[in-house]
């Protein structure tokens, strides 16, 4: 797995822990190459947030911090980087749970994302009229304060925050919470779109495995902050055993149809 | 009638003072919602620095480009030492650091400029021109243009422009905003340094007033009220802010004052100012919190 | 206890804050003195122990100080202390009076404490502020021409709004009802930095005279505001904490022709400043690190209350021998004191320091003070050393000590013997 | 209450409750107690009593008030020294106006009195939150000492305005000696801490919380939120009327209304932040700490020599400097407060025995 | 229930003359696009929002001005969307505050711990371990809520709402961020509620699986209005409710 050159992102044996006691990670290794989609998958508390909170260096917020290995990027470590630089490698991250400005309208919270580029104001223009386009409810409430919006409608602009700083590496953590069927749909569709036209790199935390492993060419499995399995999405998604044991009785059914 | 008249005119203009305090703050809660408590120390700082400088005869623009090279460094300083290690932590943290920060600076500027008391003459006439009676200077003129100026100035600078913009993320939501790649650092040492020139100017127009000495940190107390009736975020709503307070406690010194023996003016503005939040719970022009369920 | 051949002064000192203007160049004023005798061999012998507690001006800090050198420190004994500020002898006065240690305040103690019946361990040498007045209004009236051209003149009090501010209130009004003057009463809020519609008020009430009891940048504001108002400054007669170099150098120009009343006169040329200048100033030794400080109203406020402390030291060394006085000795001393006119030229303090006598009865001596004004640059001394009507007073103030030792529930103090 | 029952209950700092620990915690307790009550009085001199012990335990006692306040319900006072005054102005007048009432009774009387005023101006908070609470509470500051000021009465007309402690007596046991005011100070705290412990352990004090973290949500799930933040007022300022009191007559042995100035409401405010919002032993750990740094700093510089090297002015003026700084050290190496490393050294220390 | 219900928000309305109604007992599934007004209705029914006309029928009575306070007196416990939990409190602190409002014990039994606080100590923490049980976090029951994986922290409030035993329970989202498992169990648990307490429950959900196999009846909301009232069969051959909110792919 780990051929030299087309590695993107490795996570080398990485231990994380929260307020000097929890234990959050404990030894995660995993390879994103480049130019493709990997998913994260584990039950709540397996440790998906905290591994790619600890990509971004966004752990110190919770008081946590990475103890021990390494994650590099491209060759470099970027361990412990600042989260602005980490950004500026073009590593982008949409938290959990929906964090948007809450006092700033929609257009501005979408200009924001893309201030680390100091495009023209044509070109932000412009780049905002995509984000609309994929999230026309996003349009029709531009105006308003992002603190206001439904829960579905601020998950959409955080994505729609994140695809505006024209990342290489996006890191999704549970994209599609609080979504209607139909805007996971888009979702998704959105990127694989990136992923195929712009060669934009995904590592997703999700809970609907099914999804993902559809959309996914790589699969993680964690517990208890260890990664227990891993493959390609494919042979995860055929393995009925796996897909039971960590996700309900699996199957195809698992998409709404 | 016209004493009234002078009166309340007097007030205003004396709001206009408090107000150029109060706009320090308001930079600061605006970019981190915090309440900056050091922001009187800044203002004892910066005129301390500029009046030891023009002392030792040097030109009042050089020693003004002095004092703001020095309160960039203070503010890198601050950045670097305080407020990096603090990211992310509550705002009451922050207001107890700024409270430290506060010592700190009082502290380092008597060590090294003293403790003395100097008089700072900005070279502005301040005798009333007697302009159909009212007692208005050339100085009260002076403070007005310069507040008004600055609060269109800094309306621009911190309004819908990418730093403006990129302020309010900070404030809102620190973890976003790093998310995103927002620089906090970088935002936080723009905002202190425009923080510590407003505390400069307020430093150099109030020791003109008073001569500068330590009480010049104590003014902090007079920009509260003024703070909270404008709202904590809002540049104008500092000025409306310090033109309400400044009348009116004006006026109550003179006449409530008389009826309860003693001066009213310690506690009236407060008194206003929670008058006021009843009705407007986040001042004049405060952003309402957000908290949607 | 290797210092049990001194005698110990504990300068409870504020050298941070808003009053460090006003304190630092009096605890120069008194190390540099006590720095003086003790290079003379000290007091008849017995070298003086300076020992200083930063307070920053709060009472607690201060409160802590009293506590560390009651007992005096390794050795060396305190045989009174001095106060530094008016709020912490009104603070220390139970305790003091427990640990019988006398407590003297130069020029700003409680009035009711001259009585020594009630209050054997407190001594307001020097001054109150209620002689003061009476000083204030006997100037204006010889201004004006005679007492009898008080009446209908209107005479502003603008004060901070404090007891200590306060004090004047009771006086003037008694005044007032005697002299026939209006007495206008105008409080100004801690810190006094905005004082626009007080000065109006005055102007406006066509007010004559008046007389500024204020502290700290309330002076400043105030001479200022005046000038704006158009008040003559030489109509404006300072309080003894309004009147020295701090306080009107900030207010420029305006300031030129404000008076004010002093019990510690400024200047350099009393015959104890020029030999401080030779053995002190010159070589270096001295405490202040701006020398131009030296001969300020706050030095020479360090050097009197200094000076005052040896004679009692020198007073005790008559009666007990020359060593390190304990604080009944101290009391004792105190209660005897008498530095007359010659003593005091013997001194060289002839101008700064007025003769002082105490005794059992009465812990002030002759309150007496100077009328100074601003040129610019120096104060001038206008007058000689002013008595006020102590007696138009005297029974206000011996009736709040009486009420005092009734609420307090104190016995009498036995008659003292001697 | 007794002493095993708090012994059953305490817990230091935190808000996560812990059943009934090892009685390795216990004997920590019983040892503390012992030497609270048995041998400082005993070997404590008056130096020590008078400076350091007793202005700790009061300021710790009004820390503990704030906290209650600030910590537990969330809502911010920058005029906690008001309400020590009110409490001490109220002692002051009962005892020399109602001289019949016992020392305890006068105690709690103007803790209660002091109560009524945190209602009073507690009642903005019904509309007002986050830190425009400040306008309220400064407006408590400023207008109750001004009125103690002013209005002569409260101060029985004394020049200067003082009020002085008429007398500190317990069922004729006479506590103005200073042992006497440590163990008046050391009990009222003790039993106050108790009480503090009690609310804060019931319904009370999670309602209290549960508006600190989410207004909102709190009343959604029924939390009677007008009564509760009132709640939080009246006992605060009770504690710090009761403060109040002691730091005016069993500290100072005499007030003025400038002894509870903005600056003290500011001490209370860090001694709470400093040692651990949402703590009640961390409120006497942040007060030793404000109580005792400067002074230790004081002590130090003869100690150390350095004031033959640096003048007096420069040690006054790094004085606060070195305050400054550890305040914000401690903020960052601390961020719970001085109290959760107190607690982790105890618990250190509580295993240690055993440990071997 | 609900009768002609409106909310506007500076102009904007988030809710037209919206009605429908909820049989006592039964479990009602609300779905809809993203912003459809699906929580604003929940909000209106327990007072968060004032409706700007309309009335809120519950067991046939007027419930006039709902206020947060009076609905959960009237039994009315609720979920968040974004959790809204009391973060720096620990999980069976905050479900014991779910029970706050029974107390009867006064401010002084409780400081002085006297009358009936130990009674009713001891019933508040059976019924909140409890239900901790059923919903199996017991194990994490000191930990600190704000430190709880997202997961949990859903469980925790639903704990809070449910230890009351309210009569009516409004969940929003409540399965959000779970996996499939875990949706399962949570479905189970609910349906087990509703049937053995007979608890009225109104659920907005995302997952058609679940909407699905859970809900007696669904009410779909688009844009403020209902398009879509009926058994989730009905709804689901909806063409409406395909081209509003499932897509044309299902
Ligand atoms: N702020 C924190 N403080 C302490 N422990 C934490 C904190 N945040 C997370 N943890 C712990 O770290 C572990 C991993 O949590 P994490 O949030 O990464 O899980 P997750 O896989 O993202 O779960 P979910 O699917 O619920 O989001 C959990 O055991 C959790 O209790
Ligand atoms: N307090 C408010 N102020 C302004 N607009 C609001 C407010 N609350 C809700 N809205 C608006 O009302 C609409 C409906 O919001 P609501 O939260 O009810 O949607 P929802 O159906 O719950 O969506 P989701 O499934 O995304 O949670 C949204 O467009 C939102 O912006
Ligand atoms: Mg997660
Ligand atoms: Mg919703």
């Amino acid at each position: 797995m780990s051929q030299h050159g087309t590695d993107v992102l490795t996570l080398d044996n990485v231990e994380s822990v929260y307020g000097e006691s929890v234990l959050a990670l404990q030894g995660v290794s995993l390879t994103v190459p480049r130019g493709s989609i990997v998913a994260l998958l584990g039950a709540n508390g397996a440790g998906k947030s905290t591994t790619l909170k600890a990509i971004s260096n966004l752990l110190g917020v919770s008081r946590g911090r990475v103890i021990r290995g390494d994650i590099s990027w491209a060759g470099k470590s970027i361990l412990g980087l600042d989260p602005a630089r980490v950004v500026r490698q073009g590593i982008v991250q949409v938290l959990e749970g929906r964090h948007c400005f809450a006092h700033l309208t929609v257009e501005e919270n979408l200009a924001s994302g893309g201030f680390l580029r100091r495009p023209g104001r044509r070109e932000l223009r412009r780049d905002a009229d995509r984000i609309y386009d994929w999230f026309p409810r996003l349009k029709q409430k531009r105006h308003t304060r992002a603190g206001l919006l439904s829960g579905g409608e601020q998950q959409m602009v955080a994505i729609g925050r994140a695809l505006m700083a024209k990342p290489i590496l996006m890191l999704l953590d549970e994209p599609s919470m609080g979504l209607a069927p139909m805007i996971v749909e888009e979702i998704f569709d959105i990127i694989q779109q990136l992923n195929r036209d712009e060669g934009v790199t995904f590592l997703l935390a999700e809970q609907n495995a099914n999804l993902v492993l559809h959309y996914a060419d790589h699969g993680f499995v964690l517990e208890n902050g260890r990664v227990v399995t891993s493959g390609a999405a494919e042979t995860l998604r055929q393995s009925q055993d796996f897909m039971a044991y960590y996700f309900g009785d699996g199957g195809q059914a698992a998409i709404p149809a | 009638m016209l004493f009234l008249v002078n009166i309340i005119v007097a007030g205003l203009l004396a709001g206009l003072m408090y107000a150029l305090v109060a706009i320090g703050f308001v930079l600061i809660y605006k970019a981190s919602g915090v309440f900056n408590f050091a922001q009187g120390a800044m203002v004892l700082l910066s005129a301390l620095t500029f009046v030891t400088l023009n002392e030792h005869g040097l030109p009042f623009w050089l020693c003004f480009i002095i004092t703001v090279g020095v309160l960039i460094v203070a503010s890198v300083l601050i950045e670097f030492l305080v407020l990096r290690p603090l990211v992310n932590r509550s705002p009451d943290t922050l207001f107890m650091a700024t409270l430290g920060l506060s010592f700190v600076i009082e502290g380092l500027a008597q060590l090294v400029l003293g403790t003395d008391v100097h008089q700072l003459d900005l070279g502005i006439p301040d005798v009333p021109l007697k302009l159909y009676g009212l007692q208005v200077s050339d100085f009260d003129l002076f403070t007005a243009a310069v507040s008004i100026l600055l609060v269109a100035v800094l309306a621009l600078l911190f309004g819908k422009t990418r730093v403006g913009i990129s302020l309010r993320a900070v404030a809102d939501n620190t973890l976003a905003a790093q998310s995103i790649g927002i620089r906090l650092p970088h935002i936080w040492r723009i905002v202190w340094s425009v923080a510590g020139v407003v505390a400069l100017i307020a430093g150099l127009l109030w020791g003109n007033r008073q001569g500068v000495q330590f009480s010049l940190s104590l003014v902090v107390l007079k920009a509260m009220p003024v703070l909270i009736i404008g709202g904590f975020s809002s540049i104008p709503g500092a000025i409306v802010g310090g033109l309400i307070v400044g009348a009116t406690e004006n006026l109550a010194d003179i006449y409530i004052g008389p009826l309860v023996h003693g001066a009213v003016s310690d506690w009236f503005a407060y008194i206003l100012a929670t008058a006021f939040l009843l009705i407007r719970p986040n001042g004049l022009f405060g952003e309402k919190p957000i908290q949607r369920v | 206890a290797d210092h049990a051949n001194e005698q110990l002064y504990p300068l409870f000192s504020y050298r941070t804050g808003p009053y460090a203007p006003a304190g630092i160049p009096q605890w120069g004023g008194i190390r540099d003195y006590f720095n003086y005798i003790n290079s003379h061999g000290g007091i008849d012998g017995v070298k003086v122990l300076v020992q200083e507690c930063e307070t920053a001006y709060t009472l607690e800090r201060a409160f802590e100080c009293y506590e560390r050198y009651k007992h005096g420190y390794q050795g060396a004994q305190v045989a009174a202390l001095f106060d530094t500020s008016s709020g912490f002898d009104a603070t220390i006065s139970d305790e003091a009076r427990a640990d019988k240690l006398p407590v003297v305040s130069v020029a700003g103690g409680r009035e009711d404490a001259v009585d020594g019946a009630v209050f054997p361990y407190q001594f307001p040498v020097l001054f109150d502020y209620w002689t003061e007045s009476s000083i204030v209004i006997n100037y204006i009236a010889k201004q004006l021409g005679g007492l009898d051209k008080l009446k209908g003149q209107k005479i502003a009090t603008v004060y901070h709004d404090s007891g200590y501010g306060r004090d004047t209130i009771e006086p003037l009004a008694i005044l007032a009802k005697k002299y026939g003057f209006i007495d206008i009463e105008i409080p100004v809020p801690d810190p006094g930095e905005q004082q626009q519609a007080q000065w109006q008020q005055i102007k406006q009430q066509g007010v004559n005279w008046v007389f500024l009891r204020a502290w700290g940048v309330m002076t400043p504001v105030a001479i200022k505001t005046a000038a704006r108002v158009g008040f003559p400054s030489d109509h404006i007669i300072g309080d003894i904490w309004s009147g020295s170099e701090e306080d009107v150098k900030p207010a420029g120009s305006a300031a030129i022709g404000y008076k004010a009343v002093t019990v510690f006169p400024s200047g350099s040329n009393f015959a104890i400043s020029q030999t401080l200048k030779k053995e002190i100033i010159d070589p270096g030794k001295s405490d202040l690190r701006d020398t131009s400080k030296f001969g300020s109203v706050y030095y020479n406020a360090g050097l009197v209350s200094a000076i005052i402390y040896s004679e009692v030291i020198h007073t005790g060394h008559e009666k007990f021998g020359n060593r390190p006085l304990t604080p009944a000795e101290g009391q004792w001393a105190l209660e005897h004191l008498n530095i007359t006119p010659e003593r005091v030229a013997a001194l060289g303090a002839t101008g700064l320091l007025s003769p002082l006598k105490l005794t059992p009865e009465d812990h002030e001596g002759e309150p007496s003070a100077k009328i100074q004004q601003w040129d610019g640059h120096h104060w001038n001394v206008l007058t000689g050393w002013l008595n006020g009507d102590r007696a138009l007073f005297h029974d206000a103030i011996f009736a709040k000590a009486a009420a005092y030792a009734k609420q307090k529930n104190l016995p009498p103090r036995p008659t003292l013997t001697n | 209450m007794s002493a095993s029952k708090l012994a059953g209950t305490a817990h230091l700092g935190g808000t996560v409750s812990q059943a009934p620990r090892l009685s390795g915690r216990r004997v920590a307790i019983l040892v503390a107690l012992i030497l609270i009550y048995g041998v400082i009085p005993i070997v404590g001199n008056d130096y020590w009593l008078n400076s350091l012990i007793i202005p700790t335990i009061v300021m710790g006692l009004a820390g503990l008030g704030l906290n209650l306040l600030m910590g537990y319900a969330g809502l911010i006072s920058l005029g906690s020294a008001a309400f020590m005054a009110t409490g001490a102005f109220a002692t002051f007048n009962l005892l020399l106006r109602l001289p019949i009432l016992p020392l305890p009774v006068v105690l709690i009387l103007a803790g209660l009195i002091a109560g009524l005023g945190g209602l009073i101006f507690g009642l903005p908070s019904l509309r007002i939150r986050g830190f425009y609470l400040s306008a309220p509470t400064l407006a408590a500051q400023f207008f109750l000492t001004w009125l103690f000021q002013t209005y002569h009465w409260f101060s029985n007309n004394s020049m200067s305005l003082v009020i002085s402690a008429p007398r500190l007596e317990f069922f004729g046991y006479d506590l103005s000696s200073s042992r006497g005011r440590y163990l008046l100070v050391a009990l009222t705290a003790g039993l106050l801490l108790l009480l503090a412990f009690a609310i804060i352990k019931s319904r009370i004090g999670r309602d209290w919380m549960a508006i600190r973290d989410m207004e909102v949500a709190a009343s959604v799930t029924g939390v009677p939120i007008a009564r509760r933040k009132l709640q939080a007022y009246v006992v605060s300022s009770f504690f710090l009327g009761v403060a109040g009191a002691l730091w005016a007559f069993a500290y100072l042995g005499t007030a003025d209304s400038n002894t509870f100035s903005l600056d003290k409401s500011f001490q209370v405010l860090f001694i709470v932040l400093i040692g651990g919002s949402a703590s009640l032993l961390g409120n006497f750990v942040g007060a030793a700490f404000i109580v005792l740094t400067p002074i230790v700093l004081d002590i130090l510089v003869p100690v150390l020599g350095l004031d033959t090297y640096i003048d007096q002015g420069s040690i006054a003026n790094i004085e606060p400097i070195i305050f400054g700084a550890l305040i914000i050290f401690l903020l960052i190496k601390e961020p719970d407060g001085l109290a959760s490393l107190f607690s982790r050294t105890i618990r250190a220390l509580s295993i240690w025995p055993l440990r071997r | 229930m609900v009768r002609d219900v409106s909310l506007s928000f500076l102009g904007v309305r988030a809710l037209t003359s919206l009605s429908f109604s909820v049989a006592q007992g039964e479990i009602c599934a609300l779905i809809g696009p993203n912003g459809a007004g699906k929580s604003s209705l929940l909000n209106v029914i327990n007072g968060v929002y004032r409706a700007d006309s309309g009335d809120i029928l519950i067991d046939d009575q007027l419930f006039s001005h709902p206020t947060p306070a009076r609905a959960a007196k009237i039994g009315i416990g609720r979920t968040f969307q974004n959790n809204a939990l009391f973060r720096r409190m620990s999980v069976i602190d905050n479900v014991l505050t779910g029970l706050t409002r029974q107390g009867k014990a006064g401010f002084l039994e409780l400081a002085f711990r006297l009358g009936r606080y130990s009674t009713e100590q001891r019933i508040e923490r059976a019924q909140a371990e409890d239900i901790l049980a059923f919903l199996d976090i017991s194990a994490h029951r000191d930990a600190i809520v704000g430190q709880l994986p997202y997961g949990l922290q859903k469980r925790v409030e639903l704990a809070r709402a449910l230890v009351a035993l309210p009569k009516l329970l409004l969940l929003d989202e409540p399965m959000a961020g779970m996996n499939k498992n875990e949706k399962a169990e949570l479905s189970q648990f609910i349906s087990d509620v509703n049937r053995q307490l007979g608890t009225t429950i109104v659920l907005i959900e995302h997952d058609i699986g679940v909407v699905m196999g859970l809900s007696h009846h669904v009410v779909v909301l688009d844009y403020g209005r209902k398009v879509g009232d009926g058994t989730p069969e009905e709804v689901r051959r909806n063409p409406d409710v395909i081209a509003a909110y499932l897509g044309t792919r299902h």
